[in-house]
């Protein structure tokens, strides 16, 4: 895929080691610097700092409101902070465009489905490839030669993704037909699509069973070990943050409270207090 | 000078009279996220038949005065309007719930054609009169100040007090009352209003009928001062600008959009039309509207169009 | 196989034109009727006809001129808009049917030579508002005195509205008089800004050429800006009950060229009270029936049912004429006098007669003045000057020839 | 058990990926293409031809386009009347002023007269959304009445602004009759149909829909809006165009810019919601419906009533049809507000489980 | 014996006239219970409480067969806002906020159909004392606060309406574990202390049974299990598939979700 085009990049730094589980990371892949944005009156973020690893697993957690969604629509592009940088594979920027962002391998899910929902699951995957489609306007009105193949190519791809999150059936039912968890499903695929270097999830495991969350579990871990994904995800189940992530942050009311391995954060009084509560 | 302050009252009176009509979409969209089409095809079918009534009550009933068939007329016309409206929730919006703007867009462009041929049928296609006693002749103000003064109608005058005082009333409900609330609830998601037990029928009647009754105040104005003929349906399409540009949601909004409309499209008429060949003023006005878009998007008092993920 | 002669009718009884369509239309079906009732058809042969709603919009008007005109024994064509004859034009040529627009259309087609199938009698916007400036020269006392006056011409914005620029501009130049056009956006509702524009223009004389509720906006936008009626002049589709009636005292000292009479008085009128109407076969209110426009739907019938006897005199008496026959028959109109008191129409028009060369075959028109309750004439008939049209016509029919690629007719295509 | 996809196994994407995977489906098409070709030319009549199906195909070529606009990229448009009349009068002037200009490529310079249009007045699309941005498309087509009204050179200099063309001809072959005008729109609209079922099924096409359904979505997986939203009205308006074109070339032949007015915009954008948003097929639906109901009603309507012995006067049939037009309207969308075309589907998958219901 | 309030028998569902869901699906409601749904995605419990609350129309879904009773009253007909005034209110599963309205709005019209002010002012003090997250940001739009807080809103909306009766659908999604927590003992205090029943379809297994006196479990649009929260809990397969505890050396345990990649299983209680 395609961080292993930067392979070469990734050999010549030596490949740390987390302190844990024996899992191996790459240096940082994205920096974010003291982030800060609000909206009229209300401060989301207050000087949000703290990276991410090439090929970890970094889990963002905080109570309702802390400000998680709107540090991954930072990141994304969608809000534009009043203050900070995020650096990005050597890039810095404070303002990006999203389509930039898409550009440099970075895919993301959301937390309240943005599915297209007029369209097929199949379609819904295929537009993470569009970034890739080389054909012109023309050629893909005639389908001919070129365009044809490359249609192909991506529909195999997009096939391979709906192989492995297991939901053939579904390839042409509209997505807004689909129960809620099926389409947190597509909305992972879609983003998958995108063979990005870095995957945002935000809360992909809402409103899921357990057995399903396993499902969900074992994709994301699929995705980060086969194809070396750094991923990003934001999740209030606990029992999935503190068994897949490696490393945690703890936001609350827009400021960062913690910042380190599960273990690290769960003994945390102040992670506590503010968001697991006694009860955990 | 004096003739740049007539055309910008003559623009002022046309603007109100927009308005009017303006508020007819405003209510309805704003109430249920309907965007009323037939509310053109309303203005025109309260006239008729306030039109109508009020030249057959004479004859029917043998009382010659005016004002009493004008009222009664205009009463009738109402009843009217509330029997539209019901029959509308009835038969279309109630099996619309949840559907999609389109859809609504398109069933109201249905009904449209509905009213306009029941309409016809009912009370003619040719020009009918609504005297309601506005005085037609001009009158000339401060001669002592321009040479030749400026010339005022008073039937404008009269027409756009009327459509304030209008616009006035239906902000309070708005803003004031519950019943206010819950017809933005009903706009922003049929499915929730009902979920907590709005009655989305009710709610559609009660709106309908107001706007029925502000495009019966809207077509016995317009009709009173150029007849009521089948093509008042068309005022519609002048509307549509003011109310684009003051925002859909906003009851104010209509009277400013319909106030700047108005001005912009007479003065550009009458002072670019001629450079150009005149015949400008209609896509004056959407043009106008644009500008004003291109800076707002929602129009200068509409509700801010939410897109977040 | 019964013989009958169809005449298809395109009219409008919805929509903004409406008001005066619906009488128009009237008059038309009436005529048929009486003839029917009255003279049992034309030399034996039974009058028929259907009408169709083309709400004055072009592409229904096509879509009736294609339902209608493969009907057996159709006649002739009056589409009742200037815009449907536009569509029209080619394809009556290749159909053969005449196409009869009085009073209205396109003015270069009163060449015969160049548009065979195309016939607007009695007039055209040309000679219309030829008529006009003639008459209002002559009310300021000679011609030469137009120069330095100001005319505003209001026109509904349209093909229709555009057709007499040319001839006024032409006009304007040679008296010197100003013309300035204001256009008003169809169909008319909305005149502020046009009024406004007049008020500012202060012109001496205000031409009107609308249609449908063009008409009576105008005239009460002229009474909120206070402009004299006295000095408002309309075209001969602006000059009618429906235009004026709910106006009332508003629209007085308005005046509007005429082609026809208005009253009941004539006998064509009383017959068809008595044999259509008295029979409860009339075809709109009773009260209408002698009104301006249904009126001219009673020429234009007659006119059509004349060239279908003239036809049948060269091509058979009784038989059912062609569209070329009747093309013939309405090419070789001679319709003296005489002949029009014999069909009752005394007083109602003047004498017509076409030629293969001339499809117009009358450019007189006269003024009539609205007193608040009806039409009175106020002036003596006036013929447009040939000096001024012809060479018009002449050259929009060569261009038009040019344009189509197409050639004149030779003379010996007129006898045929 | 007649419509089944039972035991149509696909062995490759591409079989899958046909416009038709469904060999019933096929075979209809081919059926249809046959009859549209073959027999009815056979069958049916000049009128037929000349105010039926001619108007059908090109509406149906009209609101293909306007589909792609507002069914697909989800831009309200009701403008389609501005960008039918550019075509028209783009192609005139390439038609009359070009010594020597075949037809077809007048056709696609008027169509690209268009697409230039379109662009412009799609410009604030990527700022003003949804219903206000029907003010857009409405400043376009009041602006287009306006212009061909009144700039004289559009129209070749006719003084009334009514301009017509004749002589039509396609490789010599003489564009006349009812049968080859016939022949003609339905070629051309068959290419773009074809044409434009490509485009919405490809990478374009999910991007129009993606920006439709979701534009903040649509630009994080790195679609830009600007692009989507300009190639859809470019795309709309050139099919637009080259409709408003053959409407006025093949259609009408002479026409005036009252031809192409605001009320044709609403009936296009009535056939692309009746017919159903988003919806290739939806779009020859809803053109039947507009182009050939009231046709329909007003033929009908006095027949019905001479049975019962009632004659009704014109009037009242113009009303009567308005009536019944508007509540059939109503009526297909409340059974199904998706338009004509899923209704069809709809039906389709009930005859794939016929006759065992579920 | 407790009565009966909501007695759902046999129903089937069909949306779009094709598209058929729920396959005749039985389940009741006793007055002052609390009774869990549970089952995997696209099982069909949002459809079974959007029938019972009368939404589905909206979805264009209908019931085709099988009655629904309120207190012994068939109610397939009424309109939801009937069904509210008999004090069944509806939390729709995904929010449905407002969006256009503040937070404090949302509330507000959720007392929609209550006639004393006084009521809807001390209702709306208690829903601020449950969510204090709510208060501030009552003044913000709807549509601009995160997900958990347009959560918190859509239940305290629906509080605010009074109801004897409330259909959640998945109350705990995308709320903290803390507000979870919180969910679900305002539904145990409003059950207990002011008989407020209730029928929530929930995918947090643990705690809906939990809390829950009575769960049914659905599966493709059928019920295939019902009994007693207790029984339901204790049940190996619920264990394994709904609780996730797997078979470890000694007994059952809860799971890492990191090792359940390796191998796939799939329950099958077929019906
Ligand atoms: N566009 C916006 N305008 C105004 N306020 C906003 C906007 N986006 C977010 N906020 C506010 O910023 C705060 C943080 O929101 P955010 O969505 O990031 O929370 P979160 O951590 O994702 O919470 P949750 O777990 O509930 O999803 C919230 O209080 C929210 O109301
Ligand atoms: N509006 C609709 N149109 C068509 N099918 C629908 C619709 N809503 C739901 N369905 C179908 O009904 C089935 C049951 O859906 P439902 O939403 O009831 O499941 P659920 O149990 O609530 O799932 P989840 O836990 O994911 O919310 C699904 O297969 C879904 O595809
Ligand atoms: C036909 C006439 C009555 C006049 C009409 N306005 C036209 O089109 O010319
Ligand atoms: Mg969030
Ligand atoms: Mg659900």
């Amino acid at each position: 895929m395609n961080t292993m085009t930067d392979a070469a990049v990734i050999a010549q730094q030596a490949p740390q080691a987390s302190p844990g589980n024996g899992r191996k990371f790459g240096n940082v892949i994205l920096d974010v610097k003291n982030i800060s944005l609000s909206f009229g009156g209300v401060k989301a973020l207050t000087d949000i700092s703290f990276d991410v690893r090439e090929h970890e697993i970094r889990a963002i957690i905080g109570p309702n409101g802390a400000g998680k969604s709107s540090l991954l629509n930072c990141i994304n592009g969608v809000y534009q902070p009043q203050q900070g940088t995020i650096t990005f594979r050597g890039k810095s920027f404070r303002h990006m465009k999203s389509r930039q962002v898409a550009e440099m391998g970075v895919a993301r899910t959301f937390q309240n489905l943005a599915l297209f929902k007029g369209m097929s699951v199949l379609d819904n995957i295929m537009t993470g490839r569009n970034l890739r489609i080389k054909s012109n306007l023309l050629l893909q009105a005639l389908r001919i030669g070129p365009a044809e193949k490359e249609e192909m190519r991506h529909r195999e791809f997009v096939e391979r993704i709906i192989d492995f999150l297991e939901i053939q059936a579904f390839r042409k039912t509209p997505v807004g037909q689909l129960p809620y968890g099926l389409q947190k499903r597509v909305d992972l695929g879609r983003a998958l699509a995108m063979e990005p270097q870095v995957l945002l999830l935000d809360e992909p495991m809402a409103g899921m069973n357990v057995e399903e969350k396993q499902d969900m579990c074992r994709f994301v871990l699929d995705v980060n070990d086969e194809f070396g994904t750094t991923v990003v995800l934001i999740e209030h189940d606990m029992g999935v943050v503190m068994d897949i992530s490696d490393r945690v942050v703890v936001l609350d009311y827009g400021r960062k409270i913690g910042d380190g391995t599960p273990d690290e954060v769960r003994a945390s009084p102040e992670v506590i207090k503010a968001y697991l509560g006694t009860s955990h | 000078m004096a003739f740049f302050l007539e055309t910008l009252f003559g623009g002022l009176m046309a603007g109100m009279l927009y308005a009017l009509v303006a508020l007819g979409f405003v209510l309805i969209f704003k109430a249920s996220g309907v965007f009323n089409f037939a509310q053109g095809a309303m203005v025109l079918f309260a006239a008729l038949a306030m039109a109508r009534f009020s030249e057959w009550i004479p004859a029917w009933t043998g009382i010659e005065s005016r004002w009493f068939a004008n009222l009664a007329a205009f009463l009738i016309a109402g009843a009217i309007m509330f029997v539209v409206a019901w029959v509308i929730e009835r038969l279309v919006l109630r099996h619309l719930v949840n559907q999609e703007g389109a859809t609504l867009l398109m069933a109201t462009l249905g009904i449209t054609y509905f009213l306009e041929g029941v309409g016809q049928t009912l009370f003619g296609s040719s020009i009918y009169k609504i005297d309601i006693g506005m005085p037609k002749d001009p009158v000339i103000v401060l001669e002592g100040a321009f040479q030749g003064g400026i010339l005022i109608n008073k039937e404008d005058l009269y027409a756009a007090i009327i459509a304030a005082a209008l616009v006035a009333l239906l902000s309070v409900f708005f803003q004031k009352t519950g019943t206010g609330r819950a017809l933005r609830a009903v706009a922003d998601d049929h499915q929730a209003a009902q979920s907590i037990g709005i009655s989305l029928g009710r709610i559609w009647v009660i709106v309908w009928c107001v706007a029925g009754v502000v495009a019966l105040v809207a077509g016995m104005i317009w009709g009173s001062k150029l007849g009521v003929q089948f093509s008042l349906a068309t005022v519609a399409l002048r509307a549509l600008p003011v109310v684009i540009l003051g925002g859909l949601t906003s009851v104010p909004g209509a009277i400013i959009g319909g106030l700047i409309i108005g001005v912009g499209e007479k003065l550009s008429e009458v002072y670019i039309g001629p450079l150009v060949g005149g015949g400008i003023e209609i896509w004056f006005a959407y043009v106008l509207a644009l500008g004003f878009l291109l800076v707002r998007p929602q129009g200068l008092f509409g509700e801010k169009i939410i897109d977040r993920v | 196989q019964a013989k009958e002669q169809f005449f298809p009718l395109l009219s409008y009884r919805t929509g903004p034109y409406a008001p005066n369509g619906t009488p128009w239309a009237n008059g038309k079906q009436d005529y048929i009727k009486l003839i029917n009732a009255r003279d049992g058809g034309i030399n034996g042969v039974k009058l028929t006809f259907e009408e169709c709603e083309t709400g004055y919009a072009t592409d229904r008007g096509v879509e009736c001129y294609e339902r209608l005109k493969g009907r057996p024994g159709v006649t002739i064509f009056d589409p009742q808009a200037t815009g449907i004859t536009f569509a029209l034009t080619e394809k009556v040529a290749t159909d053969k049917i005449p196409l009869i627009t009085l009073g209205y259309g396109l003015s270069v087609s009163q060449d015969g030579t160049a548009f065979k199938w195309n016939f607007p009698l009695m007039g055209s916007y040309w000679t219309g508002a030829d008529i006009l400036v003639q008459h209002i020269g002559k009310k300021e006392g000679g011609l030469d005195k137009l120069k330095g006056k100001k005319i505003a011409l209001v026109y509904h914005d349209s093909p229709f509205g555009k057709e007499p620029i040319p001839l006024l501009q032409e006009r304007a130049r040679m008296h010197g008089f100003d013309l300035s056009l204001i256009p008003v956006t169809a169909p008319g509702v909305e005149q502020k800004a046009a009024w406004l524009q007049v008020r500012q223009q202060r012109p001496d004389y205000v031409m009107l050429w609308g249609w449908g509720v063009m008409n009576s906006t105008a005239l009460k936008e002229a009474q909120a800006t206070g402009y004299p009626r006295e000095k408002m002049y309309g075209v001969w589709w602006a000059g009618a009950e429906p235009d004026v009636k709910d106006v009332g005292d508003g629209a007085k000292g308005y005046n509007a060229l005429a082609l026809n009479t208005s009253g009941t008085q004539p006998k064509v009128i009383q017959d068809i009270l008595k044999q259509v109407h008295d029979k409860g076969q009339g075809t709109g209110p009773k009260d209408e029936v002698g009104s301006v426009l249904y009126t001219r739907g009673l020429i234009i019938q007659m006119l059509s049912v004349e060239a279908v006897r003239r036809a049948q005199e060269r091509f058979g008496k009784g038989k059912v004429m062609t569209g070329e026959q009747v093309r013939w028959g309405m090419e070789n109109l001679n319709l003296d006098q005489k002949r029009l008191d014999a069909l009752g129409f005394a007083g109602v028009l003047r004498p017509i007669s076409t030629s293969c060369q001339d499809h117009m075959g009358s450019t007189w028109a006269r003024i009539h003045t609205w007193d608040g309750s009806k039409w009175n004439f106020s002036s003596d008939w006036y013929q447009a000057d040939e000096q001024i049209l012809k060479p018009m016509v002449k050259a929009g029919a060569e261009k038009y020839l040019a344009d189509k690629k197409l050639q004149r007719r030779p003379a010996s295509d007129c006898e045929s | 058990m007649l419509y089944r996809e039972n035991g149509q196994f696909k062995t490759s994407y591409r079989a899958d990926q046909q416009i038709f995977p469904i060999r019933q489906d096929r075979l209809f098409m081919v059926l249809l293409l046959v009859v549209a070709f073959v027999v009815v030319p056979g069958l049916a009549s000049d009128y037929l031809f000349r105010a039926i199906l001619i108007p059908f195909l090109i509406m149906s070529l009209a609101a293909l386009g306007v589909n792609i606009l507002v069914g697909y990229c989800g831009q309200i448009s009701l403008g389609s009347g501005a960008f039918m009349a550019v075509g028209a009068y783009g192609a005139f002037n390439f038609f009359v002023r070009v010594p020597g200009m075949p037809l077809i490529p007048a056709l696609i310079l008027g169509g690209l007269c268009a697409t230039a249009f379109g662009i412009l007045f799609g410009l604030p699309s990527l700022r003003v959304k949804g219903l206000y941005l029907a003010v857009a498309t409405l400043a376009a087509q009041f602006f287009s009445d306006w212009m061909f009204l009144r700039i004289k050179w559009l129209t070749n200099d006719s003084p009334s602004g009514s301009v017509g063309v004749s002589g039509l001809q396609v490789f010599g072959l003489p564009i006349e009759s009812a049968v080859s005008r016939y022949w003609f729109c339905l070629a051309i609209l068959v290419v773009i149909a074809l044409l434009a079922k490509n485009l919405v099924r490809s990478a374009i096409g999910r991007e129009w829909m993606a920006i439709r359904d979701m534009d903040v979505a649509a630009a994080v997986i790195g679609i830009r809006p600007m692009y989507a939203k300009l190639s859809a009205f470019a795309v709309s308006s050139f099919i637009v165009g080259v409709a408003g074109a053959l409407w006025a070339f093949v259609y009408l032949g002479t026409w005036e810019p009252a031809a192409f007015s605001v009320d044709l915009s609403f009936r296009l954008l009535f056939m692309v919601i009746i017919g159903g948003l988003g919806s290739i097929m939806g779009a020859f639906f809803g053109a039947a419906f507009i182009v050939v109901l009231p046709i329909a009603l007003s033929q009908l309507l006095p027949a019905v009533a001479g049975l019962f012995g009632v004659s009704i006067s014109t009037a009242t049939l113009s009303h009567a049809e308005l009536m019944i037009f508007g509540a059939l309207i109503v009526w297909f969308l409340v059974v199904e507000p998706h338009g004509l075309a899923r209704l069809w589907s709809t039906a389709k998958q009930k005859l794939r489980l016929w006759p065992f219901p579920h | 014996m407790q009565n009966i309030l909501i007695n759902v028998n046999g129903i089937e569902v069909i949306y779009n006239h094709v598209i058929l869901v729920l396959k005749g699906v039985s389940l009741q409601v006793p007055e002052g219970g609390i009774v869990a749904l549970l089952g995997g995605n696209g099982a069909g419990k949002t459809t079974t409480l959007r029938a019972v609350s009368n939404l589905l129309r909206g979805e264009r879904g209908e019931v085709t067969k099988g009655s629904i009773e309120l207190r012994g009253e068939r109610i397939e007909n009424l309109s939801p806002a009937d069904l509210v005034r008999r004090g069944v209110v509806q939390v729709m599963e995904g929010r449905h906020c407002f969006a256009h309205l503040t937070i404090e709005e949302n509330l507000l019209t959720g007392g929609y159909t209550r006639g004393s002010k006084a009521e809807v002012a001390a209702s709306l003090e208690k829903v601020y004392a449950y969510f204090p997250r709510l208060k501030t940001r009552r003044g913000s739009q709807a549509a601009y606060t995160s997900g958990g807080e347009q959560q918190m809103c859509a239940i305290g909306r629906a509080l605010m309406a009074n109801p004897s009766m409330v259909l959640l659908d998945e109350p705990s999604m995308g709320l903290a574990p803390q507000i979870v927590q919180e969910v679900f003992e305002i539904v145990r205090d409003l059950n207990q202390r002011e008989k407020v029943t209730f029928l929530l379809a929930e995918q947090n297994t643990h705690m809906a049974l939990k809390y829950a006196d009575y769960g049914y479990i659905m599966e493709s649009g059928r019920i295939v299990m019902d009994g007693p929260a207790a029984d339901l809990a204790s049940n190996e397969d619920v264990k394994e598939f709904y609780l996730g505890m797997g078979r470890s050396g000694d007994g059952l345990e809860r799971k890492s979700f990191r090792d359940v990649k390796s191998y796939k299983r799939r329950k099958r209680w077929l019906a």
